[in-house]
């Protein structure tokens, strides 16, 4: 067990899965001589070549594209989009091509695929460049949508994923790379489709993801103090969504929030509250309420932005809201 | 080519003529839905180029794939079974006319959404690379196509990492209803090529023989390093775009002089006047196709329905 | 007041907008010279002329891309994705350019567009060329997503459409052109983000839209023979998203199903059941049923993809569940 | 050119290279956020082209926008004011660094997602052309946009359609830390616009006075409706692509020697040579330039954020 970074797990886990597995390859927009833009493969170029490590062209459609041919043909690819927004420039082959190949030849194409992504905002990028869309690529069937929250998932997942046969869209969060967490050592995974309580509380539920399980978590040590246990349910992945544990907590609690760092409107909390009431309505004491982006596109202003985004302050006047 | 072979050229362009009529059949019976893009008048496009090929290259397609799937080696029961949605068919039902494959015979589809299986090839040939397989990837599209995002970034990607690909561009002048000249800045699609330092070619794609040694020229380039090259082969569709096209956008008296060159009149007189084949041998073929048909029909008609409780089947490919 | 199709009322809406302000002008595959692969635009080019209808080649980011571009410059363009599913080959464009400019830009630039697009399934199109993934195109603030189930919502918010200030994706649903209805002459004008009650009832109330308002209507005259009174609200848009109709229907009947023809998951139906329980809570007498298609991409097959859909049967059913 | 006027690109080019020092600066000291792109070494390159436009003619170009913008003619105070996310910047704060722009000057932008803006460009030339308005479209971005699908889509239409757009690729050799080898089949990048049967040129982006002149035959001629044509500018950035940038990809001695190349002092010898301007004079205009600059940091720091109440203004441009 090693205390590391979000980044080092990450890089960890794909070190470790490139020594162990040939056929794991990465290929991506200055992943090799740069380092990555996150500098997630500092050092891989030098160590594991140029051909396993593999620049691109901007060319985000043909990445996933090549990503998706190389893993109809054994190899496994870790194809990295430079930010999520970038997504949307590959948009079909990642909802239309990759999760659809194996279902619609009746299961003679396999695509062991990740495909790793930076969310989020807070870093003044604009609009354009500040996204947390996560929502929408957990809407397609057949794809895998994880997104961890702490370094041990993170590198526990994304082992997981490369040795997954389906196409995973694996969401990283710029802000987090620097946040520290113990990470076990070796061969560690854990399993794509598994929520976890990072907290337990008995008074009231937080459902959250990625950045908004550091948020939430922060937002619970001050309810500490002030007597409220509150209870983080982390859901790690969007697709599957397992609620498994959040209908458990919600059981105990009585109470929940959604938190996320997206926009509301057809959001992840969206689903996360249908989910609830049609598996605990009886148990619910009060509507749930969900902490989430304000509907604008992110400004460039740094004021603006953080008014616009989720904020620790956000998540604990929602859960007095719902005591 | 032996003797065989050049008659079985023969048999598979027939072939694929009698499958796509009794496709059209059974579309307007409604016994095949969805959209249905027939190959008749291409005959020689895939039947040449894919005889050049050996089974380990790769062989990916757009819509228009049932030809390429019989060129490929599929039965005429497995692609009349997948028409019709069958259980028995190459695709069980789940992909339809679009959606043919047979990945044991490297036949990786049928693909629907225009120009966006280009990057699919770019990684299969990269795949095959890194596991030092010695197959290259051959990628079929249409000339509509080409003005796809997909494909600039695709053929730039092929030749900046120098992979074994053979482009095809069957150009049939029309992508739907917009004439070539209408969607593309350049009228011959192979001039693309140059935008990628990418050697290029075009054929007659009404000749089979010619198709077929273009193909066996470029496909051994390709297969001996030369990089990824581009072949344009000019054809024509004799049928509409697919099921009810009204066909507002071509003279009825253009299509009657392109089916003068029928792909299979032309190859059938050729057999003959090069004694390569007698016509009593080739009357042999053309019933003997007519039977494998048939019975193709047969096969798919009385095949089963795939079980409603396989809905949920082969989403995903880990089992938990 | 005329009995029309679908297909009539748009075409009667895109030709009257055309005839009415020179600025209107249609961009897209085949709706020249073809007439439209939905015949939605047959007889327009012959009228209209090329320079206003305009064929293009197969380029959905240049199709979405030059209609920004050309309603940058004052014109109001109608761009058409042939269908729903090629708008992935343009999301960047969609979700990420129109949506964005006017306020990144701080009002300077505004992107009076209409992206008109057909979706939905039951034709056999398979898993690429049959979805009803709205519910994504909703998330983004900036855009405005509307989707008619009736004739005369189709004109009138089409006309709304043509002439709003702001990029609008228009959703049709390709099996829904042949319905009728009575449609309002001339300039007939239906609000953006008006939800309207499309049937009273007391019992249970359907939020719905598109081609399940169809199915909702005739699960209802078949409920109403079983003395189960069904209201129906129509949402006609996704975003926004006019809740007011909604809750005061939620209010009467205290139950609540929601039809749609998407994925259930991260759809629409989890919108609305959130914002239903957040302004509703107390009204709810039974937790709500979403009604949705499967979560498969669909097959080929006439019988597995009608298992896939949501059917008037699966209506009913939720309704007398949620009773 | 009169005298004022080859004053005025000298003025320009100093005033870029001075208000991206001052950015560089703010930026270190955290009053600048975001990514920011230095236009330095490539002063020439917009002052040159857009110096040939008439104000009637569109430009668009990438996030590398500081210089276009006072090349378009904003002033520093509300580009300074934008970079500090202040309400008087020319974007009010909303766009920053990436997304500057002043729709009075037809300067539209400002474009972060790579490639994107060039189908925007086709839009904007059409929309001129259908309203009988004279202007054409500029349309800059980078080498490695050359590479994206955006780029065939949108060259292709505008070819198609014959449009009034000037199509200015800035090559600098990189994009980020991939040289154009690396990631572009064709080095030399104007060989693609004959994919597209566009006339093509290239030119030194290090001397302004080439840049310009081509720049107003290649304008003349789209305004004289020789439909699009395609100007590939060769530069270099003297800084990394970003701040933060490790510069692991570039030789130190390879910047070095490009710097020996500064557009500026090529300028300036060349104005003094030629006996155009003295030294006194330009000295002149560097020291104004200093005080541009220096009054638009205090015209920025000292300016107001944007209200919190305007957060939501804007998102639509309907009033309901
Ligand atoms: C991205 C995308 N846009 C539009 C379509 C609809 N469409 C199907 S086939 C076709 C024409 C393609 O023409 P071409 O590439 O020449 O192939 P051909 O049909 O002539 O064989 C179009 C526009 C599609 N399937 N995908
Ligand atoms: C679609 C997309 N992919 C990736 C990026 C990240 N990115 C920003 S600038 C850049 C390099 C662009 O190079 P070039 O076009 O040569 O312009 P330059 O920066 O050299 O001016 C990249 C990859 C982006 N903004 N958009
Ligand atoms: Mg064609
Ligand atoms: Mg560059």
């Amino acid at each position: 067990m090693a205390t590391l970074t979000m980044r080092q797990a990450i890089s960890q886990a794909l070190w470790e899965e490139m020594e162990r597995d040939e056929k794991v390859f990465i290929l991506g927009e200055e992943v090799g001589v740069w380092g990555g833009t996150y500098a997630v493969t500092k050092g891989f170029y030098d160590h594991f070549g140029a051909e396993r490590v593999r620049d691109t062209p901007i060319s985000e459609a043909a990445i996933i594209g090549a990503g998706i041919g190389a893993a109809l043909t054994g190899m496994r690819p870790v194809a990295e989009l430079m930010t999520i927004n970038f997504a949307f420039s590959a948009m079909e082959h990642i909802v239309n091509e990759a999760p659809k190949l194996h279902y619609m030849f009746n299961g003679q194409m396999t695509v062991p695929m990740v495909i790793r992504t930076v969310g989020g905002g807070g870093r003044q990028l604009g609009a354009t460049h500040s996204q947390t869309p996560d929502a929408i690529f957990a809407h397609f069937p057949g794809l895998k949508v994880v997104a961890p929250g702490t370094p041990a998932d993170a590198k526990g997942l994304l082992k997981a994923a490369i040795r997954s046969n389906d196409p995973i869209f694996f969401i990283e969060h710029a802000t987090l790379y620097q946040s520290r967490g113990e990470v076990p050592d070796g061969d560690y995974i854990v399993p794509i489709g598994t929520s976890k309580v990072q907290r337990e509380g008995k008074d009231v539920t937080i459902v959250t993801y990625s950045k908004m399980l550091e948020s939430s978590l922060k937002a619970a040590e001050q309810l500490a103090k002030e007597g409220i246990e509150v209870e983080i349910v982390d859901l790690r992945s969007l697709r599957p969504l397992d609620m498994g544990p959040v209908i458990e907590s919600v059981k105990k609690t009585n109470r929940v929030i959604v938190a996320e760092e997206g926009w509301k409107s057809y959001g992840v909390g969206a689903e996360v509250s249908a989910r609830i009431y049609e598996e605990a309505f009886d148990y619910m004491d009060a509507p749930i309420k969900r902490v989430a982006q304000k509907e604008v596109p992110l400004p460039y202003n740094a004021d603006l932005e953080q008014l616009a985004l989720p904020q620790v302050e956000d998540i604990i006047a929602a859960v007095k809201e719902v005591l | 080519m032996e003797k065989s072979e050049y008659l079985d050229l023969y048999r598979q362009m027939v072939e694929i003529r009698i499958l796509e009529e009794n496709a059209m059949e059974l579309y307007q019976k409604g016994k095949i839905g969805g959209f249905l893009h027939l190959y008749i008048g291409q005959e020689a496009v895939s039947t040449g180029l894919i005889s050049a090929r050996r089974p380990e290259d790769n062989v990916i397609t757009a819509y228009r794939d049932h030809g390429v799937a019989i060129n490929c080696g599929l039965s005429a029961n497995e692609i009349m079974a997948e028409l019709l949605g069958k259980a028995t068919g190459c695709s069980g039902g789940r992909g339809g006319s679009m959606h043919m494959a047979d990945v044991t015979k490297n036949f990786w589809g049928g693909h629907a959404v225009v120009g966006a299986h280009l990057p699919l090839a770019v990684g299969m040939a990269l795949g095959d690379q890194l596991q030092k397989k010695s197959g290259i990837t051959i990628c079929m599209f249409g000339d509509g196509a080409t003005n796809i995002g997909y494909f600039h970034e695709a053929l730039n990607l092929s030749k900046v990492w120098e992979l074994p690909v053979l482009w095809v561009c069957e150009n049939n002048h029309y992508g739907m209803g917009t004439a070539v000249d209408r969607a593309s800045a350049v009228p011959e699609i192979r001039q693309k090529a140059a935008a990628y330092n990418m050697p290029s070619d075009s054929v007659d794609g009404m000749d089979v023989i010619k198709v077929r040694e273009i193909s066996e020229r470029m496909i051994a380039e390709v297969r001996a390093g030369s990089g990824p090259q581009f072949l344009e082969i000019l054809t024509y569709r004799f049928e509409g775009h697919s099921m009810g096209d009204p066909e507002r956008y071509r003279k009825k008296d253009e299509v009657r002089k392109w089916k003068e060159s029928d792909p299979i009149g032309i190859y059938h007189k050729y057999l003959v006047s090069e004694k390569i084949a007698k016509e009593s041998e080739l009357s042999k073929v053309e019933a003997a196709c007519e039977q494998i048909i048939a019975e193709a029909v047969q096969f798919a008609e009385s095949s089963p329905e795939p079980a409603p409780d396989t809905l949920f089947d082969n989403i995903y490919a880990d089992k938990n």
